[in-house]
């Protein structure tokens, strides 16, 4: 017997969102119509077949993919803040799956997969933008690693290849090239399907999708505690009540180990703030997505001009996201290392998400030791680049109780077991 | 920018310190299981709010000392070197 | 052909006129300006490592972040716990580390030259608190760190350890650090100076440490 | 090309104003849009221009509209320009300079005629997020629409070659900063330093003095005092045209300071005890049909050009005020000439409908519905709050409805607010609050500083400051003003993002609500004001279209920086320590190439690495490998130690003896490896690779201090301490005797893996190691640093006739490539157990304590991770290059070759790589993926070492 009341069973949530289209547009601007909500608001129900916790990336495309693809749709999404109010809406956006190892090569290009069609898919313009991810090489290690990712990503059929400084320059004029640098350029891995998409489109348009299937979406609902009674998970409570539910699904960055306590589950994760800035706008002169390892930074251009900028985690654990100068300083020493005629562009904002780390920089997913909770968490500073294959891989477990393959080497129970996942070696920054 | 209160060199600015983990007890080594040996390096309290933890002064002192801070608020206090040498 | 003596160098390339003296290389520059620069590499440094309050300790009479000169013209450095760094003019090394040897207990006690480990910079004039403020951030002023205050910290990220040792009144203060940072060291609190005025002074034991009396 | 025409009259620059800011007597000229212009030293870009006539300086980001002077600040939107090579420089701030070249930035192809301003005719088309709706389909055109979006990027060029420039910091220990040099903020600093504290006041403008700069004759008066107070309270450092940029935890306090004669721009980092923030208010724009057409400002910009640099802001003016600050704007207008044309007072029911106008101003539809054409609309509405360094110190500011707008609400103990952020009043009030303020400040702050001095041990004189009893602040009064955000049409937010009332509340419509959603759907306040303008504005709006109030709408969260800060503030000087080895000036001389390892600097070759590793087989050559590390061990329980870090057995080593230890993690990992030498019954010297020296020292510091505080060892770097020199190759013992003088060299004296003491060169305590990475007869000399260049030359002197030449890291690595030792972090990863690194031989799990151990014994009992081995490919011309992979059937990875080069020795590509447990027996052919596509074969070895395995060479 299913434990899913709706599951192809009544289509009552279900509606047909207003078409996104030119032409929409177009009508709407000669009517001076008023487009419709994107998403809709609900009263919390006592009782739903699946409670996501977490409304950012990974929880909505988990409702979205549970619907889309399983037919199960008595789904309520809680979110203490407003959607895409976390990691979602405080990442740099990039998006890449040049990984280290086959599996998580693997796990990534199928996420690139879902974001190249995601905008038809969601009926959502979530702009990705393929332009190309350059990892620079300032070593003959790094060189070396650069070419163990090329290598295992060719071999599970992703465009990764290592180029020369020459290559480097010619896509990227800006970059300081010459062998007089500090860190002199010697290489880098070029990815051509990697890119930047809108991250806060990516949160929207998947809201709306769940919605439109007749998932609930509540915001400013907070989690309190979550019922385990006999080693199962029963419902949770909530700042607006409590919700029974036999599936309740950890889908939180920054606040994972908590909520998972809150079911007796102890994580292997230690929070740290990771940092971002933007600067000013300026004409594009920056195609491609930069990012050195060594440096510990991350650059790329948005389509509005503005130069994104991120590093790797603050040095040590926090649950602030106030940011500090020295992340800034350093960000600034960095990128100039890098680019030295950027020195007159200015910094505009600063801000920072919180970042689950685990031992082995890999994700935790999957079953626990209490039975219907579940876990996607533990995503380090890799979380939005794999929302949709985590939603989609997440929905297929909890609708068919069976692990997916490509979700098979992350699970909790690895750390007991002393199965780490590989992905360490080349993940000092990744992004 | 937090201050450390190092307890050998006074406030200095945190830059100066490396964090080096959750305070936690080693296991025996001649005595343990997997499970508890793998606890002891893999899981973490990961607390929002006060916790203690080891930190060690670079570029100061050297030494390593046991903190108490709020994850939160990145309070801290009552730093004590952590054993005497 | 006779071996000549083999010659020492410091890190930190000596400015221009170049002579050898005390067996090292150094720079024979002169200046009279007010904010000064000179690296002091020559000079002896003895470490010393003793628990905080055994024999060495007493006779020592420093305490971790203190430096004091005694009274034959060694200045005693308190730069760690339970460590201590001894300066004294080129060529008195021996000397010091026998008179540690004769105080040590039962106590374990180490006693390394570390003369070729070390870079050694002096910052003389007023204005080294401004050249200082720019590369350090601790704070200079007379409340916190009076003359005779010993700390390691960073300067221009680099971990250093800098003794406030004012000569005849004027604000003095050494800087050292490992021997391979020297030159950078020594470059960046240049640069750091420039705005100020700073010039090189070429090296001379006398000036180097301050005489005992 | 046109030539450059010279505007010579300045046809609205008005007779000398009280309180100018320009000085007449050094007139100047310089370059806008190709046309040069004339200007007195002290004005803006902007002054200079609007002096001229000029009215229009940019086009707006989205509909290309004119857009002109708003608020004649640093924050003015429509006055964002591009100076020389800098962009997006603030106008109506930025001073002009003799030659500068100013040009306009978002327009094309010119500021008079821009042919993306069809847009705003397409405004109805283009809600806000239009483009998430559109260009979905079909997607391989979004390139190319995208293409067309990156054009619309506002902002100013940069270019590649731009120089550098010079910019660095400084860190201050201030007891106060105070945020913010209008009248609080002097007397604030004042009454603080009165009070013994040590204060540094911050001005974002040139000048101290705020809005009394631009005030009545008493204002002025006022004025002269207050900075008179402040100039001879000693204990006060003034920086104008500063800003204090971010207040992070522990009151670290950025603070922004331009334009100096030697930087360009500096960053203070300031451990502030106290921080005043005394930042005043910032007018707030109204929400109207037309409100940014150029010509409506705000009343302190009328004020501000006016009086400061006497510039007429137009010919006939309509006014739109609700407080005495729009009432003396009518005056200052008046006075300057200007026919103020009507006068609406808000206070009165008096309103604007809406602006009209092509590149300007023309006409004003006023409350009553008639009509007044002028080419000047000056508002007064009110104003908002700069919360922003109180937001960043916890503060969560609360709406006032009576004073229509925000203020703080949760004082922090080191953060204090005075001044117009804080409430209203006369300005005798604001002094007496901000003295207040100053004084209570100061006595917290030597509280603060004094318990910091305390709080270093061994100080003896830290002074406990009399306890003194809080000062009392005197509450101020707030004056009612009228809530005026939007009137009765529609108009623009925000300026900088081109966003209208009409988007915002589209947003609330669609579902984007609350205040961060409409924020990130609209972009409204995510422009180069960031929000410092709009907020209030937006909020109200938003607060309107969902039917909830202001309180419950509540407002974005500010993050820092205050104002922009340029990258190069930012970073500094840029501080990285590079390292050299005392050779390093040889090395320069003899045509080495540079290599960075960290932060060392090491020659990689001198030319030929081959024939460098060639010169090592068959005579003597000399490396460089000072970077080694080196810790030097004292103690009684030194074997203790060493038998905790080390997988092997260290009880037995006698002195003069040395040993090869690999050390893991806790988790079986490898972490490092070398070898360790007995100098003395309790002196031994370890050394590590360059790399984790610094790592293992601290992790050795570790476990001695925490785990085992009882052991009897002292642990001290010595790394720098010592030139190491290598001296490797057969006749390597021949040129070693030609300057060693006390040590007996015979291979019975001083065999394998012995370490002595003595003379080298003259040189005396220089350490001998008869050890080998190469595979050759070596010996590693430890020369006392100063020594290491003597000692080098000394040896490249004497063993030129045995053909000594230097060999630099590449070749040392064929050699050891071929003599099969492997290189922690490149033959091994962050997941390699000492078992897969082919280490068993090493591992004794005997010994009752190491680290590691559970993890190396539960591998032992079952292992099957790859395991590292010596390959050959078949085909001996072919060297798969490193991290090539080794694959098996359909791709299945397999192992990866993980080191390899072509082997001079030999005459042969060879390898060391991993490879599953089921490949790893010798001879077992495997495949190799190569990069460019192809497959090629390798055989697994017998042993790691290609060339002596049996070692019968390092042991002659």
């Amino acid at each position: 017997m299913s434990i899913f009341t709706n599951r192809d069973g009544s289509r009552d949530g279900h509606h047909k969102p207003a078409g996104y289209s030119a032409f929409d547009l177009f009508r709407r601007g000669l009517l001076g119509t008023q487009w419709p909500r994107a998403w809709r608001s609900h009263d919390l129900k006592p009782s739903y077949d699946v409670v996501i916790v977490g409304g950012g990336v990974h929880g909505l495309a988990t409702a979205y993919y549970l619907a889309a693809n399983h037919g199960i749709t008595d789904v309520a999404v809680l979110e203490k803040g407003y959607i895409g109010g976390g990691a979602s809406g405080r990442n740099t956006a990039i998006i890449r799956s040049n990984y280290l190892t086959p599996e998580g090569t693997r796990f990534y290009d199928r996420s690139v997969k879902l974001y190249e069609t995601l905008a038809a898919d969601l009926n959502f313009n979530v702009m990705f933008s393929q332009r190309g991810h350059l990892t620079l090489a300032h070593s003959d290690s790094a060189l070396r690693t650069s070419r163990w990712r090329a290598e295992v990503n060719k071999l599970q059929g992703v465009d990764s290849e290592v180029i020369g400084p020459e290559e480097i320059k010619k896509l990227v004029p800006y970059l300081d090239t010459s062998e007089h640098a500090r860190y002199p350029i010697l290489g880098a891995l070029y990815h051509p399907p990697g890119g930047i998409i809108r991250h806060d489109a990516v949160v929207w348009g998947y809201a709306r999708g769940a919605d439109a299937h007749g998932a609930h979406i509540h915001q400013n609902t907070e989690v309190l505690g979550i019922e385990v009674a006999n080693g199962r998970v029963r419902g949770v409570r909530t700042n607006r009540g409590d919700v029974a539910a036999p599936v309740v699904v950890n889908c939180t960055a920054g606040w994972s180990s908590l909520i998972s306590e809150m079911a007796g589950v102890k994580l292997p994760i230690t929070t740290f703030p990771l940092q971002a800035a933007v600067t000013e706008p300026v004409r594009p002169f920056l195609e491609a997505v930069i990012v050195s390892g060594t440096l510990h930074v991350y650059v790329s251009q948005t389509d509005r001009g503005e130069l994104v900028f991120g590093a790797s985690v603050d040095p040590f654990p926090s649950y602030s996201m106030r940011g500090s100068l020295e992340f800034t300083e350093g960000l600034a020493g960095h990128v100039l290392e890098l680019m030295p005629s950027l020195a007159k562009l200015r910094v505009l904002r600063q801000w920072a998400g919180l970042c689950d780390m685990t031992p082995d920089f890999a994700p935790i997913m999957g079953i626990t030791p209490v039975e219907g909770f579940y876990v996607d968490v533990g995503w380090g500073t890799y979380g939005f680049k794999a929302g949709p294959v985590s939603g989609e891989t997440m929905a297929q477990l909890i609708a068919t109780g069976k692990t997916p393959p490509l979700i098979a080497a992350f699970d909790l129970a690895r750390f007991a077991e002393g199965r780490l996942v590989g992905e360490k070696g080349a993940a000092s920054v990744g992004h | 920018m937090i201050l450390i209160p190092c307890p050998w060199c006074g406030p200095r600015n945190v830059s100066e310190f490396r964090y080096a983990d959750e305070a936690k007890v080693r296991p025996d080594p001649n005595a343990t299981t997997p499970e508890r040996w793998r606890t002891y390096l893999y899981m973490r309290d990961n607390p929002a709010g006060w916790t203690t933890e080891k930190w060690f002064h670079r570029a100061g002192c050297r030494r390593y000392f046991t903190l108490e801070r709020d994850t939160v608020s990145n309070a801290v206090r009552a730093a004590e070197a952590s054993r005497e040498v | 052909m006779a071996e000549r003596a083999p010659i020492a160098r410091s890190p930190i390339s000596p400015a221009p006129p170049v002579t050898v003296e005390y067996g090292w290389e150094i720079s024979a520059r002169r200046t009279s300006a007010d904010l000064r620069i000179m690296d002091c590499t020559p000079l002896v440094k003895i470490l010393v490592r003793a628990s905080i309050d055994g024999g060495v300790a007493r006779a020592l009479e420093v305490p971790f972040g203190r430096a004091a000169c005694d009274e034959r013209g060694v200045l005693v450095v308190g730069s760690g716990p339970g460590e201590w760094l001894l300066l004294a003019p080129p060529g008195a090394g021996t000397e010091t580390v026998r008179r540690v040897e004769e105080v040590r207990d039962r106590e374990i006690v180490s006693i390394l030259d570390v003369t070729h480990g070390r870079a050694l910079v002096r910052i003389s004039g007023e204005e080294a608190v401004d050249l200082l403020a720019k590369v350090c951030g601790i704070d200079f002023s007379d409340e916190v760190t009076p003359d005779g205050t010993a700390f390691r910290s960073s300067v221009a990220k680099l971990t250093t350890d800098v003794v406030r040792d004012d000569q005849d009144g004027v604000r003095s203060y050494l800087l050292h650090c490992e021997r391979s940072f020297g030159q950078y060291l020594f470059d960046s609190l240049h640069d750091a100076g420039d705005e100020f005025g700073i010039e090189i002074e070429g090296f001379a034991g006398s000036k180097a440490l301050s005489q005992p009396g | 090309m046109r030539s450059a025409t010279v505007q010579t009259r300045m046809p609205m620059r008005l007779g000398p104003q009280p309180g100018e800011v320009i000085d007449r007597h050094r007139p100047f000229t310089f370059t806008w849009n190709g046309e040069r212009y004339p200007a007195f030293a002290g004005d803006t870009i902007i002054s200079a221009l609007a002096a001229s006539g000029e009215r229009v300086f940019s086009r707006s980001f989205k509909y290309h509209r004119p857009r002109g002077l708003l608020t004649a600040s640093f924050l003015d939107p429509g006055c964002v320009v591009q100076v020389n090579d800098e962009p997006n420089v603030r106008g109506s701030h930025r001073r002009v300079e003799p030659g500068m070249i100013v040009s306009a930035q978002n327009a094309w192809p010119s500021l008079r005629f821009d042919a993306k301003s069809v847009n705003r005719f397409l405004g109805r088309f283009l809600p806000p997020g239009f483009y998430y709706k559109t260009f979905i389909k079909p997607q391989r055109l979004w390139p190319a629409y995208e293409k067309v979006l990156q054009r619309f990027a506002a902002g100013g060029r940069t270019f590649p070659d731009s120089p550098h420039g010079y910019y660095d910091k400084r860190y201050a220990h201030p007891d106060i900063v105070v945020a913010g040099g209008g009248p609080a903020g002097m007397a604030a600093a004042v009454a603080a330093a009165e009070a013994g504290a040590r204060v540094i006041l911050v001005e974002e403008e040139y000048e101290l003095g705020g809005h009394l700069r631009w005030g009545s004759e008493d204002e002025l008066g006022a004025l002269r005092e207050l900075r008179d107070e402040v100039a001879r309270t000693p204990g006060i450092e003034v920086l104008t045209n500063s800003v204090v940029n971010g207040r992070y935890d522990g009151n670290w306090v950025a603070i922004l300071q331009r334009n100096l004669p030697h930087v360009e721009e500096r960053l203070i980092k300031a451990r502030a005890k106290v921080l005043v923030v005394a930042p005043g208010l910032i007018e707030r724009p109204y929400v109207f049909r037309g409100n940014d057409l150029p010509g409506v400002i705000l009343s302190t910009a009328a004020r501000r050009l006016i009086n400061l640099f006497a510039v007429k802001p137009g010919e006939r003016a309509v006014v739109l005020t609700a407080n005495a600050d729009g009432d003396a704007a009518v005056a200052d207008l008046e006075r300057a000439g200007v026919e103020v044309a009507r006068v609406e007072d808000a206070r009165r029911g008096g309103d604007i409908i809406g602006a009209r106008g092509r590149n300007g101003v023309r006409m004003v539809e006023c409350g009553d519905g008639s009509r007044v054409e002028c080419d000047l609309l000056v508002t007064a509405t009110g104003w908002t709050a700069p919360t922003s360094l109180l937001n960043m110190a916890g503060d969560r500011p609360v709406y006032n409805p009576t004073a229509a707008r925000f203020f703080p609400s949760r004082p922090s103990d080191d953060v204090l607010a005075t001044g117009g952020i804080s409430g209203d009043g006369s300005l005798d009030e604001l002094l007496a609050h901000a003295r207040a303020t100053g004084q209570e400040a100061a006595r917290r702050a030597l509280k603060v500083g004094s318990a910091l001095r305390a709080g270093v041990p061994r100080r003896v004189d830290v002074e406990e400051p009399p306890d003194m009893p809080p000062i009392e602040i005197p509450e101020l009064p707030v004056v009612e003003h009228p809530e005026l955000f939007q009137g009765r049409t529609d108009g623009i937010v925000d300026f900088s993002e081109d966003i209208s009332s009409k988007d915002i509340v589209a947003a609330a419509k669609e579902g984007y609500d609350s205040v961060e959603l409409m924020k990130r759907y609209t972009t409204a306040t995510m422009g180069p004001t960031q929000g410092k303008l709009e907020t209030v504005n937006a909020v109200a709006i938003l607060a309107r279209a969902t039917g909830k109030t202001i309180e419950e709408t509540g407002t974005t969260v500010w993050r820092p920086p205050y104002a922009p800060i340029t990258l190069g503030a930012l970073a500094g000087r840029n501080f990285e320590p590079v390292r050299y080895s005392p050779m390093q000036p040889w090395h320069e001389r003899h045509g080495a190439n540079p290599m960075v390892a960290g932060a060392w600097i090491r020659p990689e070759h001198y030319g030929d690495p081959e024939s460098e590793a060639r010169n090592v087989r068959e005579n003597v050559g000399l490396i460089d490998v000072t970077p080694l590390g080196k810790l030097d061990l004292r103690g009684p329980d030194v074997p203790k130690l060493l038998n905790l870090l080390y997988v092997n057995q260290w009880n037995t080593l006698e002195v003069g003896k040395v040993r090869y230890g690999v050390m893991c993690a806790e988790d079986g990992v490898v972490l490092d490896d070398g070898v360790t030498g007995r100098l003395g019954p309790e002196h031994y010297l370890m050394t590590t690779t360059t790399s984790g020296a610094a790592t293992v020292w601290e992790w050795i510091e570790s476990w001695l201090q925490t785990e085992h505080p009882d052991w009897q060892v002292h642990v001290t770097p010595v790394t720098d301490a010592y030139a190491s020199i290598n001296i490797a190759g057969p006749k390597s013992r021949e040129l070693l005797l030609r300057v060693a003088g006390d040590v007996d060299l015979s291979p019975e004296a001083f065999p394998y893996m012995n370490v002595r003491t003595g003379t080298v060169a003259g040189v005396e305590g220089c350490f001998m190691w008869r050890i080998g990475f190469t595979g050759e007869l070596s010996y590693e000399v430890h020369v006392p640093a100063a020594y290491g260049l003597y000692v080098w030359e000394k040896l490249m002197d004497r063993g030129a006739d045995l053909g000594v030449k230097p060999f630099g890291i590449q070749a040392q690595r064929i050699l050891r490539l071929e003599k099969g030792h492997l290189i922690v972090g490149q033959d091994t990863d962050g997941l390699t157990g000492a078992y897969s690194a082919g280490l068993s031989w090493a591992i004794k799990l005997y010994k009752e304590d190491f680290i590691g151990k559970p993890e190396l014994s539960w591998q032992s009992e079952c292992d099957n991770s790859f395991q590292l081995v010596g390959l050959q490919p078949h085909d001996g011309s072919v060297v798969p290059p490193e991290a090539s992979q080794i694959v098996e059937g359909e791709n299945e990875i397999a192992g990866r070759i993980t080191s390899s080069c072509m082997s001079p020795t030999l005459g042969r590509s060879i390898c060391l790589g991993f490879v599953a447990p089921h490949l790893a027996e010798p001879g077992t052919s495997v495949t190799v993926l190569l990069p460019n596509g192809e497959r090629t074969t390798a055989r697994v070895m017998e042993y790691l070492a290609h060339f002596d395995p049996k070692g019968e060479r390092q042991r002659g």
